[in-house]
């Protein structure tokens, strides 16, 4: 409960209050994309740091795998309940699987913020598994998508090439080295920005979420209940997957949350954009809305502190 | 008096992340050129939209836009047609005049 | 050989705020659809204006663009004529070429 | 004076004379969109963190009503004068006379700098009433308009709604209510982007407001010597109502002052989007000219060290 | 029904430090008005241009686009003509209707 | 070799990897524009609060003087290389040898980060010398361009003042002033964003630096090889000349090797608006990778530590 009187989620409540009440409230696009830049950066070089000061273990090794493993795994099972239940056709079933095997970054940090604020922060390694999750349910999607409409038009190694080398993946990543090299010391000077500012910068793109997600909800028309459904109960079973493996490979709470999180959040950066250029003839306006404005909102309100309890349950168990 | 020859104009309405392809097209057939304007939003068929940069440019459309001569014109055309419906694009021709014909 | 139908294209430059009242036109008159473009700057008879949108967009102006047909554009021509003056638009009609003529 | 020396000040000094010079410094629209975005926030937040550890007081609600009234008051009296020795028409002496009930959000903010640098920081409910302010002008501004060139075209609810909703007055009321709950504790993560950087922020917003003023008073065809003289007028006559009242109503040197200046200023945000809407026959760039480009410099530049010596001399008489 | 007569359409894109250039003929040859818009990219004779502000602009371009009567295009035209080549102008003329022709 | 382990080249090369691999990473043009506008007044603050904690030095004539021959000579040599060994045309030569005069403004700013960081920061008055170093070469390079394509279309006198009123120069020479006047307490409630988030900040900028600078490469047909060697050799020979005058008026190592950053650098913002102006017939391309994708690299990863060594040794050898 008291997630929600952290000032990030008011920021993003009130997005979507503002948006809901048709407000004319709008963030200029350059000012989310600059500061969903701004937070690859400071998430990256954040892990970065961390490893340098702390080293890596085992533990990596453990999430890493858990990590790569669920972003291959979890669109296979999504695509069968979209098919199925969610009456979805191949391309669209596809499409949308491979959201829901990626993970939001924002989602993740926000999770990163509510467990710090409670002493159970993360490992700092958890980023670097967050930049594994990000690319293999694509590679998953498409072949679920099997039939290859614009495959045959470009081959699927250079499709690859561009989602490897997406513009916040190569940030993220790249971020993450740095900080690595800079480690602590380096990183003191910069950490006034990508330190400091966080939270703040934070609540200011949460507030822009807010907006996005219920403006986005409002124009998707080929968003059915069944799917909306299916928004919900995608990260719940995704979230659920996730704390059994974390806490099953002994990572800490915090930890086992956030890989939690990351196994129950949808990309809405990363997968929209490889979609758009490998299935253009999925329905962009579906999986946003399922991921932006349905899951994520979720994820962020109810999902955090439903599986911070979880995993809190889940580790005692296997301890 | 300025002499001014008649070329077409051709203009696509397109998403921000399928430019690459259109742009490898535009290699293909040997356009002399082309320019890239930015929509900030729109409505259709499929609902309305606006710029929105934080999905990957994925909700956002640009306006390609080429001048050339009849015979390109109908080669870049002949082109894009099989991707007119996968990618939904929004194609017009026109015809306008130009100085230096000779470039395009 | 792609074929290629006429349509109208009618562009209306508008103040940013205004613009929610000719989306609610283009409900009334049932336009298919419509796109949006940004304008940075101009000048007129009334004077010189720069893109500012610290004024709640009040001195700046947007590019409206739709592709329909004559029976539309005259329908939507005449829905917008008594705004002309009043909201200051500057209107222009003109005839595009397209493909999948249908979906105008 | 030593208000003259004040960076924020500078700035914006710097920005008039790089306009008038016809430099061709410019900056970046969504900068400045950005900039005013994140004021409204902070002063938004920064009010309701005051109100959470201060409490509502009677006095909130003496200015409260001082601040309504004056709001819908002030522009009857603008009007008159506009009408007659203002030579504006109907529409025209209306719009304006709208500005003139409203408020500048940034005037107050750098009222509110520079009284907290002399050290009589004004009352934090003052940015309540600040938001109070914002719209009753413009009911007023319409009903002196009567006639419904557009209000036939629209009902009057929907703008009502449309005015209350705009953007900058949501963020600024939700920042408020967040900072209510929130409060000090709460704020202290995000204080970095919206307490710490704010003066710095103010700056660059200032820099940029420079560059406006003189570019539009440049491209003001409209603009007449008396409404110049206006423009100046208005200011000193509202300041003073508002000083009296505030001393009156027995509000401290600081918050009277700031009542002052709420009362001097012209908004250039709320209504001037309003009134493109409601009144679009009414020339956007005569009053655009007038607040922005003559009432808010000499706002900021004379009105602020001038009404705060008045506010002194007042609260002195009636105390 | 509303009257509609044509007029000419220029546009012209041009590096954006050139604008100033170009306001200051449409000064001389008195144009009624134009308007700005911005090009984020594209790809010519000379490669490949992205905007790019950095470099105060140097490296990006706006269309300006004036909508005029016969006699004012072609005196704009003759105007413009000499500086084509050296700021590498790109202009094209078309024919638009528009509703109160008197104000062009 | 540490230098090169610093975030803020760190961050370049990031940006560098990321076009060389066809990432499509972009930092939004706002941002850098933002971020550029940023850094101008930023440097320019503190400049003027040094100045005005320093007071004046005979120093700051000599190290004038010096920067303002410098900026009006340089070229000339430039231009008589060009032409030979280069092969280019008059224009081309006169606009390329334009920018070799004047300055680059980041250049000078990475070199004072590292230098501070070594203890070896410069005197605070290089900034007025930078700022006197932009335009003279512009002068030369017109003057070089003799014939007058568009000299006949537009005054001489009129260019100049464009010149001198460019956006960035006027907005770092007002910073430096308002530095001057607020001082080191005027400016310490707007050091949080002007001092403390400084480097932070050049991190994202020289992140789009290395963006621009290699997709500059890719996209310039014009550049030849020998124009490639040039532009290596043009901040060498530059530099050292710079150097040796530095140590010569008796400057200290660190303002030593500011003066041979200067003398090295290539501008990228001031001259290419104002060939583009002056000199439309010459090819923008050209001289914009010429100075950003050949000479601002190599001065930032090899210039620096190499002249901070010779400047050293310099200093040495002339006490
Ligand atoms: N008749 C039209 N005129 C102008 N733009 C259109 C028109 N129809 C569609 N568009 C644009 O194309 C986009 C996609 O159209 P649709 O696929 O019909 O939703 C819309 O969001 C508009 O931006
Ligand atoms: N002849 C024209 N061609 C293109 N745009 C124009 C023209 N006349 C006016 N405009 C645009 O419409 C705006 C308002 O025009 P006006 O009401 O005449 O000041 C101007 O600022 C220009 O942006
Ligand atoms: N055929 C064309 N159609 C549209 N735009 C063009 C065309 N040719 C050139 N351009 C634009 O003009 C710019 C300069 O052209 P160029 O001088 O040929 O490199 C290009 O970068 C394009 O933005
Ligand atoms: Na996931
Ligand atoms: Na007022
Ligand atoms: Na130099």
């Amino acid at each position: 409960m008291e997630n929600l009187l952290s000032p990030v989620i008011l920021f993003f409540i009130l997005g979507g209050l503002a948006a809901f009440a048709r407000s004319d409230l709008t963030i200029p696009e350059t000012l989310s994309k600059t500061l969903s830049l701004y937070l690859m950066a400071a998430i990256g070089l954040k892990g970065g740091v961390l490893i340098a000061s702390n080293g890596f273990t085992l533990d990596l090794l453990f999430a890493g795998t858990a990590g790569l493993l669920l972003s291959f795994l979890l669109p296979i099972l999504a695509f069968a309940i979209l098919r199925s239940f969610g009456k979805l056709d191949t391309v669209n079933a596809a499409a949308v699987s491979a959201h829901y095997g990626s993970v939001s970054v924002v989602t993740f940090i926000t999770a990163n913020q509510v467990l710090s604020d409670k002493g159970m922060a993360p490992a700092g390694y958890m980023i670097a598994v967050l930049a594994l999750m990000e690319t293999p349910a694509i590679i998953s999607g498409l072949f679920l998508a099997k039939r290859g409409s614009t495959l045959s038009f470009q081959p699927n190694s250079d499709l690859l090439r561009e989602t490897l080398l997406n513009g916040s993946i190569v940030l993220l990543t790249g971020s993450f080295i740095i900080g690595i090299i800079i480690g602590k010391d380096g990183f003191e000077p910069i950490a006034p920005v990508f330190e400091t500012g966080f939270t703040g910068l934070l609540c200011l793109f949460l507030l822009d979420m807010g907006l996005l997600a219920v403006r986005r909800l409002r124009n998707a028309r080929s968003l059915t209940l069944r799917l909306v459904i299916l928004g919900i109960a995608f990260p719940i079973i995704n979230g659920l997957i996730g704390t059994i493996i974390g806490a099953a490979v002994g990572l800490d709470v915090g930890t086992t949350t956030a890989l939690a999180m990351l196994a129950a959040s949808a990309s809405y950066i990363a997968v929209p954009a490889a979609m758009r250029l490998a299935l253009p003839k999925a329905d962009a306006g579906l999986y946003l809305a399922m991921s932006l404005a349905i899951t994520f909102p979720f994820n962020v309100i109810i999902g955090i502190p439903l599986f911070n309890q979880i995993a809190i349950y889940m580790v005692q168990l296997w301890s | 008096m300025v002499v001014t020859t008649p070329r077409k104009k051709i203009e696509i309405l397109i998403d921000r992340p399928l430019m690459k392809r259109l742009r490898q097209i535009t290699k293909d057939v040997e356009l002399s050129g082309y320019t890239v304007f930015d929509a900030i939003g729109g409505e259709g068929g499929q609902g309305r939209w606006r710029d929105d940069q934080v999905t990957g440019g994925a909700g956002s459309k640009v306006l390609f836009i080429s001048i050339l001569n009849e015979e390109k014109a109908k080669e870049f055309l002949t082109a894009i047609e099989p991707l007119l419906d996968e990618y939904g694009l929004l194609v017009t021709v026109s015809t306008v005049e130009v100085i230096r014909a000779d470039r395009f």
